[in-house]
């Protein structure tokens, strides 16, 4: 880079960039980030990328900036940063150097040859995904048997899987957890109802003293209300007939059994 | 190239590319107007006469198969590696990844009850084996993997599990997750483990120099 | 027969009949001891030269498939292919020919960030896998290509990528780009160096072993 440059010519250079860069600002949306605009702006000077003017680059890719702007189109951060750079890479170029370098920088030249290298390497990218994309592919240019014949397979102690494919099962239990909501099932209960019409048609048989647990339903140890259910319910609708007159209740001790009867009014 | 050997090569190339047999109407259908069909058929079936693969005409049309007297070769037990079952896989992501794990903390990840023939299937694979005890009542056996599961994996040890940003790189991560979602270290010594037998450390030995 | 052509003709229905590449190992544990596969192969290649269908190695196996040149007369065998995106292209290309490399250096050769859904998609369709770990600080995941892709695009081997030997030659695959050349440092690019990979001159030289 630090021959084959002539700064007498970089004051037209801006001028004739600006027309260069022009060709280019057709959409803006169209380059990935700034690397990108630098490497179709240094494509227009048609040299080696290694041998590129990274000074008429400079000066190409500020026209660029600057006409994107006067087009009011919105440029992205990372492409005025890059903008900002350049342009203090470029007075870096032009000023002559100083007799002392400052050591804590490197000489201008040497960035500038940095930089193509990583536009000739992105270039060597792009190139080398065309020369893969045009490579005849699979399913798409040739193709394999079609009806590939059975082959009797034993299982061996190889396994397939690789290591994405631990992370995906991994990482999906781990979602479906986060995900996971808790719907209780409302636990089925006797209605009360039930439990009063029950009793009354049982009445005409419970003339005599009958436990509580015998009166109520056993119901089923697998579905519907569970056996407390039914002994509530039972308990509370025989309250209610005891308070009409049509059942006696009683219970000798606190938590010693509940026994019913049907009321006989006239012989009680 | 005469007319008549493009044709033979197009319909090698269409009936060995072909789910099924194609018959000579399929043929004529997908090849240049004109083809001589049979008469490259003709050809063909001369060329590929005695050797490894026939052309043959069956109920369909014609189609390629191997010779006959080559069955023996088509029938071979072949090696073929073994698919975890999803279950499995997922049981040994969280192995992996959780490890030292018992049984039970192993399901209440996925949520539903390990059946004893995945644990067993992977332990009998010789990825996972059983760890230690967790001092906790009941002292349930701990889980972890094997060597051979680094191996499989390509891994040089547990501290190479992808981690968190990996999965995110991937993909794998979705946004909606809870902020404070973290991956569990499956290198983190074990404090609360004993070992199963305390005279074959043939892992990590920082869980065992609890006891000295 | 001689027992070359005997051979030939076996291994003729075996890659015929089968659904993949196969190697040479796999062709030499399927036939009878003592078969001279690669001198069979040889000659079913000449064979083969010219037709409809072609025998070609791929992935360090060998397959018949269709010659490229009738690949207009495959419109019923083709798949819909997924189109990959001009980013997840690059990143492909950078991944066959730079690997094993992290997502770092990946981002550092495109100049931009790699946005979800490039890295992930080739993941997903099996064309990318991970590695192993850059022995470096961080430990960055490091990425590959796998046998899928080398099938897909029809290569031999990593070394046979289109313009591999020039690109190396002109030191275009060199890793060792100033990450921000914002911060001109000279002595940056030496201290870049990865001292374990940065020499490898071939690849799978990662110290993770392949999964076989």
């Amino acid at each position: 880079m630090t021959e084959g440059f002539q700064p007498s010519l970089d004051f037209d250079a801006a001028a004739t960039a600006a027309e260069d860069g022009e060709a280019l600002i057709i959409d803006v949306e169209g380059y990935e980030g700034p690397l990108h605009v630098l490497l179709a702006l240094a494509r227009t000077q048609k040299v080696d990328l290694l041998k590129l003017s990274v000074l008429k680059l400079a000066e190409q890719y500020l026209a660029f900036v600057q006409e994107a702007r006067r087009r009011r189109f919105s440029l992205a951060a990372d492409y005025l940063v890059m903008a900002a750079w350049l342009a203090y890479l470029k007075s870096r170029l032009l000023l002559p150097k100083p007799e002392q370098p400052k050591p804590e920088e490197a000489p201008a030249e040497e960035i500038a040859a940095r930089l193509a290298f990583r536009l000739a390497k992105l270039e060597a990218m792009r190139n080398a995904a065309e020369a893969l994309r045009v490579r005849p592919q699979l399913g798409r240019d040739v193709f394999g048997r079609g009806d590939p014949q059975a082959i009797r397979i034993i299982p061996s102690g190889r396994l397939e899987g690789d290591l994405y494919g631990l992370m995906s099962a991994y990482i999906g239990q781990r979602q479906k957890e986060t995900q996971r909501s808790y719907k209780p099932a409302p636990p089925a209960a006797y209605p009360l109802e039930d439990a009063r019409d029950r009793l009354r048609r049982l009445l005409p048989d419970l003339d005599r003293w009958t436990p509580l647990a015998g009166v109520a339903p056993l119901g089923t140890p697998t579905a519907g209300p569970s056996r407390a259910s039914y002994l509530a319910s039972t308990l509370a609708a025989g309250l209610e007939l005891v308070r009409e007159g049509e059942l006696e209740a009683r219970q000798l001790e606190a938590f010693a059994d509940i026994y019913l009867r049907a009321r006989k009014g006239e012989t009680a | 190239m005469t007319d008549r050997m493009e044709t033979a090569r197009e319909i090698e190339a269409l009936l060995f590319a072909a789910a099924g047999a194609l018959s000579e109407r399929d043929l004529a259908g997908r090849l240049p107007e004109g083809a001589d069909v049979a008469g490259a058929l003709e050809e063909l079936v001369a060329r590929y006469a005695g050797r490894g693969v026939v052309l043959t005409q069956v109920a369909g049309g014609w189609r390629f198969q191997t010779a006959e007297d080559l069955a023996w070769l088509m029938t071979q037990e072949r090696d073929e590696p073994r698919r975890l079952s999803k279950a499995a896989q997922e049981t040994l992501a969280i192995i992996a990844y959780h490890q030292p794990v018992t049984r039970a903390e192993i399901e209440s990840v996925r949520g539903v009850q390990a059946s004893r023939g995945t644990l067993d299937v992977l332990l009998e694979l010789g990825m996972v084996r059983m760890r230690g005890r967790r001092r906790t009542p009941g002292r349930p056996v701990t889980y972890g993997t094997t060597d051979a599961f680094l191996e499989h994996y390509g891994l040089a040890a547990l501290a190479d599990l992808p981690g968190m940003a990996e999965m995110r790189t991937a993909g794998l991560l979705s946004l909606d997750l809870p902020a404070d979602f973290a991956l569990p270290d499956p290198n983190a010594a074990s404090a609360d483990e004993d070992p199963l037998e305390a005279d074959a450390p043939e892992f990590h030995v920082d869980y065992l120099e609890e006891d000295s």
